[in-house]
C-alpha cells in the first residue's frame, strides 16, 4: 500500500540487512508477512562483508599454505608463496558471492529491499534517506518493526580508524599485501583468529592485552593449546599493557602501550610499576570489542529505551519495551555472534506472525577460529555447580583419536559436563581440530536433553573426530574404551 | 507402536532401562515429542502388570 | 587359574585383536571379567594396522599436498614434491603409536594379553599356537568365548597377492615409491578411496569393475560430486570388465579384462559383446572385497556355524548357535566396519557380564573417504517408503553455506528423510566437505529420535557446515533461509 509518493507502508520493517535482519525478514516472508527490509551499506552486513565470512576465508586460506609448508613430516615438501592480493580478491569473491545470494533469498521469499539508511521519526514510521547526494528520502510506516542495526569496532583514545595506519578487524581483512609488522591491541577472539592469519603469512605480530591472559571469556585449559600454537607462531605478548598512542616514524610507526591500571592496581600482575613499552611496527590492528548501532537512528523517537552500554533490552519474544518495536542481534545484546542474531530474527518473525514461538534455547554455540579452535555449548562446570547441579565430568584427548593422529592435529580435547544424578548433559568444550564442526552433535545432545548413555550409546562412524564426542561422553561413565577411565 | 513399521522411537538410555525392567518399548504409549518414549513412559510401564509381567524384570542370555 | 603347565583357564577368551576383538576385551576388564585376548598378528588388527588408519592417513596427507597445488584461486601458489618413503614412515609412525596404545589400554583395564593363533578344541577350550618354530602352543579353556577373526582381502583368480605387481590394499598402503600408473580392479570404496590418494600424487589410475557404477552401495546423487571429481583427477573406468589375468611385459604388466558376464547378460551396458581390454600399468592393486576369516580355527570343533558366505550368523546378544561363543566385528556379518566391530564387542562383553545389553540401534554409520567424502546413516529414501512410513525429504547444498565457500570445496549437498506424520527424522545422507564428521550429528538425531523440528531449531554456530545439518531439516519444513524451499 503506497500513501501518497513518498510515503509507503508495511507490516514488518527490517532496519539493517545483516544475519539478524536478513533471517528475520526472509521468515516474515515465508509466513506471508508483508515485509521490507531497509539496508544502508551491504546485504549481509558486518558477519558476510566484514566479520565471520572474510576472516574465515583468510583463515582457511592461510592454513592450506601453512600446513603445506610444515608438513615434512608427512613427506611433503613445499615453499609455497601468497599473493595477498589474489587471497584478497578471492575472499572478496566468496562475499559478493553469498551477499548477493542474501538479496536473490529475500526477493524469492517476498521481501521487499530498500537502500537507504532508516531513522525513526515516530513509534510507527522511519524516514529513510537514499545514499548519495540528490536522492532524497521516503517515510515508510510500520505495524512492526525489527531493529537489526548491529555493532561497530570500538575505537580508543588515540587510535582513529580513519589514519591509515590504524586498521579496524574491517581493514585488517582487506590488506593489498602482507605488513612485515602488526601490534594487534586486545587479545579477545577477533585479535587472536587475526594474529593467526598474519602470522602464519610471515608478519611479525605482537599482541597488546589489557587484562593478563589470551580469551579472557575461556578457561585455562581450552586456551592452552592456542597459547602454545601462538608461541611456536612467534607471536609476541605484552599482557597488562593498554595502548595509550601512536607515532610516526616515517618508515613505519611506533605504538606506545602502558602499563594497563586495571591490572596494576590489583597488584598481582607483571606490569606493576613497568614503563610504558614502545613496539615499532608497520601498521596496528585495533580490536577491543564491539559496540552496538543504536545511537544513529533516533530511536527515541519511537521511544525505545536502551541500556547503558547501549543495547536495546528486549523480553523473550524479542520486544523492546515499545511492545511492536522489537530489536534482535548484536544490537539486543551479548553474545555478538551471527547465530544469535539468526535465531533471534527468525524467532521475532514468528512472533510478529502469531506462532507460539520464543527465545527459549539451552544451548547456545560459541566458536574461536584460532589455531586450534575453541568451542563451547551450553553450561560451563562452574555454572554447573552454580545451578545446583553435581557435575559430572568427561574428557577425551585427542591426542588418543586415531583420526586426529592421521591429521597431523592430536592437540586439544573434548570435555562434556553432565547431571550427574540423571546423566543430561548440561554443556561442552572443545578445543583441537574442526571443534567448531563438533559443536553441531554436542549442540543438539544439549538442545534436546540428552544423556552421557545416549551420547556414549550412539554409533559414530571410525576413524572420525566425531567418535571423542562419544569417547568423552562414555569417559563421563568409565566406560570409554580408547582413554583411561579415572 | 503405531508407527508403520513397528518401529519405536527412544534414545539408547530408554531402550537400555526398558530391557533392565523388563518392559517391551512395543507396547508402551511414548509421551514425548510426537510420541517418542521417554525414561517416564517405560517407568510407568514397568509398574503397570500387563507390560512387566512379574518375574520378567531379567532379560539376561541363559548361559 | 593355571591348570596344569600347559592349560590355561579365563572367564572371557577374545580371539582376535582388531577394533571388535579389543573392544570387548577391554569392555570385559572394565566390566570386572577375567579375560584373554589372542591375538596372532598385530594388536588393532585390520583397521589399524593396514585398513581404517593407514587409508586415512595417507589420504588425509596427500590432500594437504593436493590442496596447496591446486589453491592458485586462493592466491597460493606452490608445488609440494611428495617423498612416498617419508610419508609412509609417518603413517607407520601413527600406526604405531595406535596399535601400542591399544596394548597399554588393555593391560590398563585388566586384560591378559596372549600372542599366537587359536583354533578351538572343543567347544570350551581352544589351542594356542605361539608363531615362530619351536615357540610351541598352550591349551587355553574358557567360560566364554568371543570370536573376533576379522577377515580378509578376496583374491580373483588370475591375480596373487604373492606376486610381486598385485598388490592388496594392505601393500597399497605401503608402497616405497610413486607408480607411474596403477590398474585398481574394483571401484568399491576401498578402490576408490586408494585411486584418489594415487591420482593426487601424480599416478596414472585406471579402474576396472564389473557393475556400471562406482560405490554401487550407493545412490548416484550421492557418487555424482565423487565421479566428477575423479573425472577432474584424470581417473579412467572401465566398467562392466572384469579382470582376467595380468602378463610380465618386463618393463611392467599388461592386465586383460574381459567383458563381465552380470553386465552383458543384462544387455544394456556397452561391454556386450566387447573385446577384452588391455591395460598396460606399472602394479595392479586388486580391491574386490572382503571375506571373513572363519575357515582357519577350526570353529566346527566347538559346533558353531557359519553361513554359505563364511559368516557366523548371530542373535542381537551376539550369540551364535552355541550361546556361550558370540562372534562380533567382521566376521559376524556386513556391514564389516570397524565401529560395528567395536559396537558388537562392547555389547558382547556386556551381555556376557548380565548387563541389559542388546545389539538394538537405530543408526548405523557408514563413511567413504573419497574425494568429497560420503557418509550415511539410517535409512535411505527407498527404505522409509518401504518401512510404510511418508518420507519427507529435505535437502541443503554445500554451495549455499558460508563455511563451505570459505574453504573452497562447496560440492555436495546433506539431505535428510524423515517420516511425514512424525517428523522423526530417519536418515541421513551427506556427500562434500567433512561429511564423514557431519554425520556424528546426524547419527545422534537419528539414534535419539529426534524431529525435523528438533534439529532445525537447535542453533549451530555460524560460520560451521553444520549449520547444513540444521538447514537440510529446516528445508524439509518449507523453513529454510539460506536455501530456497520447494
Ligand atoms: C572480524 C569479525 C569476525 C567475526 N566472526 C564471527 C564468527 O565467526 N561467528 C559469529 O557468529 N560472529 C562473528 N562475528 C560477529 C558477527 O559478525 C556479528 O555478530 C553479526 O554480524 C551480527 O549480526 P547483526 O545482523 O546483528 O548485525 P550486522 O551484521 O552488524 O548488520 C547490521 C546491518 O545494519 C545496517 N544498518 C545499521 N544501521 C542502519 C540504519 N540506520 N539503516 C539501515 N541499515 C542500517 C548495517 O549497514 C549492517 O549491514 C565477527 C565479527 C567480526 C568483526
Ligand atoms: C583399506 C581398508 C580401509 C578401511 N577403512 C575403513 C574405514 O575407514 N572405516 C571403517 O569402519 N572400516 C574400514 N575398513 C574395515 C575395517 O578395517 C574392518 O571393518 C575392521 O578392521 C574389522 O574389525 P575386526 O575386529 O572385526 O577384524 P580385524 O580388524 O580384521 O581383526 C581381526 C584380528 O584377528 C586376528 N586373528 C584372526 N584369526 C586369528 C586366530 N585364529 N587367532 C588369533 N588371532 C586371529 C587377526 O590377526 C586380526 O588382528 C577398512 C578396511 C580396509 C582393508
Amino acid at each position: 500500500m503506497v500513501v501518497g509518493d513518498v510515503t509507503t507502508g508495511t507490516d514488518v520493517l527490517v532496519i539493517g540487512g545483516g544475519p539478524a535482519g536478513y533471517a528475520a525478514a526472509i521468515r516474515a516472508g515465508q509466513l506471508d508477512l508483508d515485509v521490507t527490509l531497509v539496508e544502508k551499506d551491504a546485504y549481509g552486513g558486518t558477519c558476510l562483508n566484514h566479520g565471520c565470512i572474510p576472516s574465515k576465508a583468510l583463515i582457511t586460506a592461510t592454513d592450506v599454505a601453512h600446513e603445506a609448508r610444515h608438513a615434512e613430516e608427512m613427506g611433503i615438501h613445499a615453499d609455497p608463496a601468497v599473493d595477498m592480493a589474489g587471497m584478497v580478491d578471492w575472499k572478496d569473491g566468496v562475499v559478493d558471492q553469498l551477499t548477493s545470494g542474501v538479496e536473490k533469498l529475500c526477493k524469492a521469499n517476498g521481501v521487499s529491499l530498500m537502500e537507504g539508511t532508516a531513522k525513526f521519526a515516530d513509534e510507527n514510521s522511519v524516514r529513510v534517506s537514499h545514499g548519495g547526494e540528490g536522492q532524497g528520502s521516503e517515510s515508510v510506516d510500520f505495524e512492526h518493526a525489527i531493529v537489526a542495526t548491529g555493532s561497530r569496532p570500538i575505537q580508543i583514545p588515540g587510535f582513529d580508524f580513519a589514519d591509515e595506519p590504524v586498521l579496524s578487524s574491517k581493514d585488517a581483512l582487506s590488506l593489498e599485501s602482507v605488513p612485515e609488522s602488526l601490534v594487534i591491541v586486545g587479545a579477545g577472539y577477533i585479535g587472536m583468529e587475526l594474529a593467526g592469519v598474519y602470522a602464519k603469512l610471515g608478519t611479525d605480530v605482537t599482541i597488546v592485552e589489557m587484562l593478563d591472559e589470551m580469551l579472557p571469556a575461556y578457561p585455562d585449559d581450552l586456551t592452552r593449546p592456542v597459547a602454545q600454537r601462538a608461541e611456536e607462531l612467534g607471536i609476541d605478548f605484552h599482557f597488562g599493557y593498554s595502548a595509550a598512542e601512536w607515532q610516526d616514524l616515517g618508515d613505519g610507526i611506533r605504538v606506545v602501550a602502558e602499563p594497563a591500571d586495571a591490572v596494576a592496581s590489583d597488584g598481582g600482575a607483571e606490569a606493576v610499576e613497568a614503563d610504558p613499552i614502545e613496539l615499532d611496527t608497520e601498521k596496528v590492528l585495533v580490536a577491543v570489542g564491539r559496540q552496538p548501532v543504536s545511537d544513529t537512528l533516533d530511536i527515541e523517537a519511537a521511544g525505545v529505551e536502551t541500556d547503558d552500554r547501549g543495547f536495546i533490552p528486549t523480553d523473550d519474544r524479542g520486544r523492546t519495551n515499545v511492545d511492536h518495536i522489537h530489536a534482535v542481534g548484536d544490537v539486543a545484546g551479548e553474545p555478538m555472534l551471527a547465530h544469535k542474531g539468526m535465531y533471534e530474527g527468525e524467532t521475532v518473525a514468528e512472533v510478529i506472525a502469531g506462532e507460539p514461538a520464543a527465545i527459549d534455547y539451552q544451548a547456545m554455540p560459541a566458536v574461536v577460529f584460532t589455531d586450534p579452535e575453541i568451542a563451547t555449548v551450553g553450561m560451563t562446570e562452574d555454572e554447573v555447580t552454580d545451578a545446583g547441579f553435581e557435575p559430572l565430568v568427561g574428557k577425551f584427548p585427542f591426542r588418543a583419536s586415531g583420526r586426529a593422529l592421521t591429521t597431523g592435529h592430536a592437540d586439544g580435547f573434548v570435555k562434556v559436563v553432565a547431571d550427574e544424578e540423571s546423566g543430561f548433559l548440561l554443556g561442552a568444550s572443545v578445543v583441537g581440530p574442526e571443534a567448531s564442526e563438533l559443536l553441531g552433535e554436542l549442540g543438539l545432545a544439549v538442545e534436546l536433553g540428552a544423556t552421557l548413555e545416549d551420547v556414549s550409546g550412539t554409533i559414530h562412524a571410525h576413524p572420525t573426530l566425531s567418535e571423542s564426542v562419544m569417547e568423552a561422553a562414555a569417559n563421563a561413565l568409565d566406560q570409554a574404551i580408547h582413554t583411561l577411565n579415572r | 507402536t503405531d508407527t508403520p513399521s513397528g518401529r519405536v522411537f527412544a534414545p539408547p538410555s530408554v531402550r537400555r532401562l526398558a530391557r533392565e525392567l523388563g518392559v517391551d518399548i512395543e507396547t508402551v504409549e511414548g509421551t514425548g515429542p510426537s510420541g517418542r518414549l521417554t525414561e517416564g513412559d517405560v517407568r510407568a510401564a514397568a509398574e503397570s502388570d500387563e507390560s512387566a509381567p512379574a518375574g520378567t524384570g531379567d532379560e539376561q542370555p541363559t548361559e
